[in-house]
């Protein structure tokens, strides 16, 4: 130990001799005498040399220059990640150091307050979704489906899952991915002109445990979800709804149309883009399966002097008691993302959550009548609208940005024949002059 | 509601956000652009808006300051809560996340636009694969969990590529929960291997359960129990010899970064845990961020996206036909990455210091504690260690929780209790690097006087704690009658 | 150094700095070129290096959080601090700030180069001239204190300019001591007017005071009693027609933003608190912000440099012959321009609704109190009030202190105290009007049951506070024997 | 009230009904009675139309994106503001809402944190500058100047001050503004070529209370401090050193060559440059002026247990006592500043500091050789160096601007006959490559 590291370690010379002194070795290298030879590294590791604070933040600070974020254009990306306002009181959450650093509220006593909030959290999943309860969260929106699935394959003797194909391809393929392992199969169902037709779904149900579809789908169109669920129960399978949490200050909750489960990713509810995560993955269920369901759960109790308490509960479902029985693998989860949706969605309130949904959906509508291309899909968009490019989406894409906006997602990335389909998406923090610019640039690029 | 204390208790109640709520308050007021809102489709309009709470900012500051308040992290204190590696959290690393170049760029970005945040990532991959000792990394699985099921996932399509017919995965019985809970997840039958009485796995148990089926072992090193495997060589021997994969859970790797890679100990498949080893804030439970690091021979099969160099440019690669397919969403929790990343150039060549210093604090603890308590493996330890409360319990009736809820009034977060489970009255203590002498003699001195207070005043143990905004929380009464939300009207009042 | 609390105790010891100090620790490492450092000349080179602390950077995190813990803000609760405005801090501000086009900015940057930072400024001066009434406006002064300073020169210029001589001014008896204080530095002489039974000046008394020697009044209106002054139209007429001139303390403007504007009520020369009204956070102290607005006459002398716009350009104008001169470095402190920028641009016209919702908050709290204590004029109030314990004192002993001492144990921050000096016993109370009514119902709690046990059970009262990290501080022993710094070997140790 | 104001209110409709109510008036205009008819103001404010949240900071960052700060080009202004290194340390300070949102710590229980903070700002400052006792901040480093001079003025019959030519203008600026109302009057002495003559300062001080002078210099020179001090001691005036935290680590403390008082800018040591503040200004002194000092100090003392304690002392000295016979009017002061100061010095430690001013030492001689041009002064350099540049001053920033590096300050704005020098500073954050940079600039735009 040569002292060269940060001062992030607390040890001295002085410290060191006394400690060894204490332990009754001469030297740290003793300490590792149970390390067989065979497998010791015997030269420093090959890593760059050390960066004090100051040179490491200005290296990192000349790497983040080189990406071009949402502030430096005009931008309308969004395909599952959305560019939404981020409220001040969210830094609130993600600076108090107690939140920071502290971990997985095993010791009650210790953590009150990320115990109440994680309560709190629940609560607001459970009134957007319609459902009795909700996780502490799960790693993202993709996982969470998996998840659901896994809650389903435990509720039915049958071995397959329904996809809509309009449900988010990053998480149909999260879903494929998992599904060997649980001993599913997984069926999907193709859009129809931009949505999912009830019959088709009922009828890929027939065997299956559960059905995932997504509102509003991937492809920005709002599903017939009422009709999709009744579908699916009537086919005996478990309807699960992939949905948004800023447009249920708007849309009617699953839970409300007879959904089982509700799933969803976070991000767009009080976290930032951050090229793709740490997110929250949300996951709420009817209080029939609350005995099934994976992860962390609060509840509220009492203490030893009758005052409010609260405290992780229904423990036997974890790994860390039941084991190869457990209900999931999943510890540590995604807790301080899912506070800072708490503190996004409390700082909106009911009406500032209605707000920003008819904000989206005014600029929606709005981008459909100005923007000089023809909508690829008939069905009504929420915050998303998928136009017909006359030259390959992906040059249009390129051309836009070349004159500071970027004019959404190439839905060729995912979709057979889509090449020529670009996905827009509003978010309330895009104005109906951003939108004219859009259409202005669009107008050029597409000559 | 209750605003108001009882007066000179230090800890006022904290009132749910929903008890704070008012009809008509509210914080924010989002743009409403001047547009028309089109109409919704029938039946998807919601009919009753949710029951979000209406709460004006100044009382939303005041909760979440309230909450954070009773909430204890490692900025509060010592926090030794075992196999699970609290230590300091740079400061400096939370400013680098939130810079806009990162904090604000959409994971769709053309990856011409994102070279700087590609080439952190490709150079994090870089960094672990030396420090793993294998070649190959993916950055994507969101924690060490899920690493241990996307570990699994590689063996099976291995060994499906080599047409080999395997189902069984072996762990120790020391194992943590998330081993025997990702196999099962990954479709494999389980096996159990015994802990000898040095703490090493036991050679002569294993060979028994190896076999032709046997598609891999998954082993933390130093176990769970902070000691490593003095056989680990032949325990390696014995899985390849049967053509079976090592899995190395990483959990520990705080304890031998820069002095022993788990490639070279003969695992095939790593997982990092990047908020314990690479210290991205634990969060309140999250988020984390695992990483796994393959040998060339399984590299073929990890998930996409890749994160790919060619030339001077980065990109996603996304064609990869052998591949397990996608674990999450993007890429993985890129901002986890920008912490782990800055916290290993720090270090440069020097993270060797890293566990050089966690394995000292944690010897040192060791003999000062060793001749208070029962310790039911003798030797020197890694980076954590375990005790035991079984003496106390015996003759004073003293449980390992009665310690930790008394080390709870000495200002100190208690230890892992109850784990590993071939403890009995187990107290699983992990200091980690950060954490000064004097600290640790504290801590010390707080188990002295504690072991004290259960022969002379056992009730103080009984009735801790005492000094925290709640006294001993009912776990039962919470799992008999599950309340899991606010329930608002028949919601239970705050003060009964 | 005691790390180890008392076992049980909420507050736990908070050893300084100094006491947490190792030799050899270290948190940061400051870059080191690879080049040589040159000899200094003799007797230039320090001796012996200073003993600042040296910790690592985990403790020193837990040192300034342990810190934060023993310190009551708006965010931890109610703090009805008269005279102070105490109100909620908008997060988004701090965001604001720290933006690097503004955070990194270096004061000398070419105007042309810093266009966004001065355009701001000049916005800000429109507003706050609309707000005050008056058209010109400097933001140089660093805080209400300095702005008094500043308007008194401002006034010794503006006569001198005129040849005339003036030496006293008149301030009320009800006046903060920053004016009179600020009188004195400014090399003037002092005037005390007094106050009628209605909270006004009293005219009479007023008349008597001025004369030709008079360069001008100070006054806060309302004033520090909390009371608009009713006859303010004869006190200006008094003053302009003896050839003075009226300055406004700012400091209670949060009563009547877009409500009454003081140079509608005569003054020439007005400071505003931007650290009260336009809620920059007060910081433990500090900084505040102390623009001053003036009317035509007077502009002329304002501080250099002046931020101006030509056409659509802005820039810093040093070229004023008659100015006082610069009474601080820059422009003054900009980040506190931008919060208050912010927060204006928040409201918009609507600002009048701060100060009505602080009017109500205050007279709300009057009503419910006014039995409860003595309330010395019986008027309605406008932002604050003032209220007596002078009855529990002649009845039950019980000082306006004693009330202050156990509202902490209510976990809310004490009112004011002792001030204004003409009430006896005074408790100056100013809500905000950021405070919900639970808060207020709650505060109004507390007072009465702490009347009642002033009756009841006194020694609460005298015992008080019981709540936090230390009792009753005893003040005269820190005067008598000052002990200002810390004194390393000889310092008295932590627990004796 | 409409209720159109942001969220930062927090009564209702409800609440006003029954809050007025209980104030038994019907309407809150009835509040504002007494605000006599003749000075209301009977039209809304012209104020532009209120902004939400998203759109104010949108609007905001526009503003702030017009700047050009230090990381937007290669900037070498100093001048008396530094772009020294801000630890993250300082955020923890920066951002606890405790210590944002508290006040004056008038009672010492509820605000011990805060008060034990400034006692060890106190001294901190008092052991860099050879002090016995500091005062808990000023508003910043030219008010601070002004301080000292009100306590010289009550320390001495004499009624003039000596100011070096080389102190910051800015500095002798407030000084002369402040002077007439103390009483005092302003001599200067001029510089000799870049560094103030000992006898030149003893002739002008014979009448003088004190004597300011600055270590480094503005001039980017090292004075010949003791002498100077000792010339003003002789002289029978107090000598005053303006000082720069960052450098004394490496230059002996003003105290230890016999200042009376030490005072400066303490924004190198801890705040951002923030286009000039908010910084703190620091004033430290021997112990006999303790009873003349301005402003807060802390002090240590127990509470009622006899257990350690902090209050606000000696405050009979402040304007809430003493009134018109303060030692000064100053209440709210620069202590959050003053707190960021504390743990920026504290994260570097006696050896971080020197290894700062020694980075600074090596820079600067580095640049001495380096930069194709003469040195305008002889004396030696600490942090910057003034060169004389071929073509006007002013010329040389705006060509090297137009290459993204800001070369320095023009001292002719302060200076007669200095139009062709300028002043260049180096901080640890600059390197041995940024000063090659700025040389290899500096040689095109001066051809
Ligand atoms: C030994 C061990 N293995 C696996 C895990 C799971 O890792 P994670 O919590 O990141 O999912 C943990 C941590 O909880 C652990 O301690
Ligand atoms: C009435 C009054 N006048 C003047 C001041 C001085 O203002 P500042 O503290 O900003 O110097 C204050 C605040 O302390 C005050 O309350």
């Amino acid at each position: 130990m040569s002292g060269v590291g940060p001062g992030y370690l607390s040890l001295t010379e002085r410290d060191r001799e006394e400690m060894l002194a204490a332990v009754g070795v001469s030297s740290v290298e003793e300490l590792f005498a149970q390390v067989p030879e065979g497998v010791r590294l015997r030269r420093p590791l090959d890593l760059p040399p050390p960066l004090g604070e100051a040179e490491l933040a200005r290296h990192v600070e000349e790497l983040a220059a080189r990406n071009a974020h949402v502030g430096a254009e005009l931008s309308f990306l969004g395909a599952g990640m959305y560019d939404h306002y981020v409220p001040a009181l969210v830094d609130v959450v993600l600076s108090r150091g107690e939140f920071l650093t502290s971990y997985t509220p095993y010791q009650p006593e210790m953590s009150q307050g990320v115990l109440q909030a994680i309560f709190e959290y629940q609560t607001v999943i459970c009134e957007l979704t319609g459902m009795d309860v909700s996780n502490a969260s799960g790693y993202d929106g993709t996982t969470v489906a998996a998840d659901a699935c896994y809650v389903a394959r435990h509720f039915s003797e049958r071995r397959t899952v329904v996809l809509a194909e309009a449900l988010n391809p990053q998480v149909r393929q999260v879903v494929k991915t998992y599904a060997p392992g649980f001993g599913l199969e997984v069926v999907e169902v193709p859009h129809r002109g931009g949505t999912t037709d009830p019959d088709e779904l009922a009828a890929a149900a027939a065997e299956a445990a559960a059905v995932l579809f997504q509102q509003p789908n991937f492809l920005g169109c709002l599903e017939p979800a009422p009709d999709l669920a009744q579908a699916a129960r009537e086919a005996g399978a478990l309807p699960i709804a992939h949905v948004d949490l800023t447009t249920l200050g708007v849309l009617e909750a699953p839970g409300n149309y007879g959904c089982a489960l509700a799933v969803g990713d976070g991000q767009a509810a009080g976290n930032w883009l951050s090229y793709g995560g740490p997110h929250y993955g949300f996951l709420a269920a009817k209080g029939e399966f609350i005995r099934r369901l994976p992860g962390r759960i609060v509840g509220e109790t009492v203490d030893a002097d009758g005052r409010r308490a609260y405290v992780l509960t229904l423990q036997t479902r974890e790994q860390h008691i039941r084991r190869e029985k457990a209900t999931s693998n999943i510890t540590t989860n995604q807790t301080l993302l899912a506070l800072a949706g708490l503190a996004a969605l409390a700082w909106l309130g009911p009406e500032g959550l209605r707000e920003v949904g008819e904000a989206c959906l005014a600029l929606a509508a709005y981008a459909r009548e100005r923007v000089p291309l023809e909508p690829a899909f008939p069905a009504p968009s929420f915050k998303e609208v998928a136009f017909r490019t006359p030259i390959p989406a992906r040059e249009v894409v390129r051309r836009a940005r070349a004159r500071g906006v970027h004019p959404g997602y190439v839905l060729g990335r995912d979709y057979e024949g889509m090449d020529d389909v670009l996905l827009v998406a509003l978010t309330e923090k895009r104005t109906a002059e951003d939108v004219d610019r859009l259409a202005e640039v669009l107008a050029e690029v597409c000559r | 509601m209750r605003l108001l204390p009882e007066p000179g208790r230090a800890w006022p109640e904290a009132p749910l956000l929903f008890e704070r709520s008012r009809p008509g308050r509210r914080a924010g007021r989002p743009p409403r652009p001047d547009l028309p809102v089109p109409e919704l489709p029938d039946g998807l309009r919601r009919a009753r808006p949710p029951r979000l709470p209406e709460v004006s900012e100044p009382e939303l500051v005041r909760h979440f300051t309230a909450l954070a308040d009773r909430t204890f992290g490692v900025d509060t204190g010592f926090y030794p809560l075992g196999s699970c590696t609290m230590k300091h959290n740079p400061r400096l690393h939370e400013r680098l996340a939130a810079l806009p170049g990162f904090r604000d760029l959409h994971p769709h970005q053309e990856d011409e636009a994102a070279q700087g945040a590609l080439e952190l990532m490709w150079r994090l991959q870089e960094m672990l694969a030396e420090i793993a000792g294998l070649p190959a990394v993916t950055l994507q699985p969101a924690a060490g969990s899920q690493g241990e099921l996307t570990g699994l996932m590689l063996m099976r399509a291995y060994f499906a590529d080599r047409g080999e017919e395997r189902d069984t995965i072996v762990t120790a019985d020391t194992a943590h929960g998330t081993n025997p809970a990702s196999v099962t997840m990954a479709g494999y039958k389980l096996a159990k291997a015994a802990t000898d009485a040095r703490g090493n796995l036991d050679v002569d148990d294993l060979r028994a359960k190896v076999d032709e089926r046997t598609a891999g072992l998954m082993l933390t090193n130093p176990s769970t129990l902070g000691l490593f495997d003095e056989g680990i060589e032949e325990v390696a021997r014995i899985f390849h010899d049967a053509g079976a994969l090592l899995y190395y859970d990483g959990a520990n790797l705080n304890a031998v970064a820069g002095i022993s890679r788990p490639g070279d100990m003969g695992f095939d498949i790593v997982h990092f845990n990047l908020h314990k080893t690479f210290s991205q804030p634990h969060g309140g439970g999250g988020p984390g961020g695992g990483p796994v690091a393959v040998r060339e021979t399984i590299e073929p099969f990890l998930p996409v996206p890749r994160v790919v160099r060619e030339g001077d440019a980065f990109r996603l690669d996304h064609d990869r036909p052998k591949s397990i397919g996608r674990v999450r969403g993007f890429a993985g929790p890129f901002g986890v990455f920008v912490r782990a990343y800055a916290f290993i150039r720090a270090y440069g060549p020097a993270l060797k210091e890293m566990s050089e210093a966690a394995v000292l604090n944690a010897n040192y603890l060791l003999a000062r504690l060793r001749d208070l308590y029962d310790l039911p493996y003798d030797r020197l330890c890694m980076h954590e260690f375990v005790l035991s409360a079984r003496g106390l319990k015996r003759e004073h009736g003293i449980s390992a929780l009665d310690v930790a809820k008394r080390l709870q009034d000495y200002g100190i977060h208690p230890p892992t209790v109850y784990f590993p489970l071939v403890v009995p009255e187990a107290l699983m203590i992990e200091p980690t690097e950060t954490e000064p002498k004097e600290r640790l003699d504290a801590f010390v001195e707080a188990m002295r006087r504690i072991a004290e207070e259960a022969a002379e005043a056992p009730e103080l143990l009984k009735e801790a704690p005492r000094s925290r905004p709640v006294r001993r929380v009912d776990e039962v009464r919470a799992a008999k009658h599950p309340v899991v939300r606010y329930l608002f009207e028949e919601h239970p009042a705050l003060v009964p």
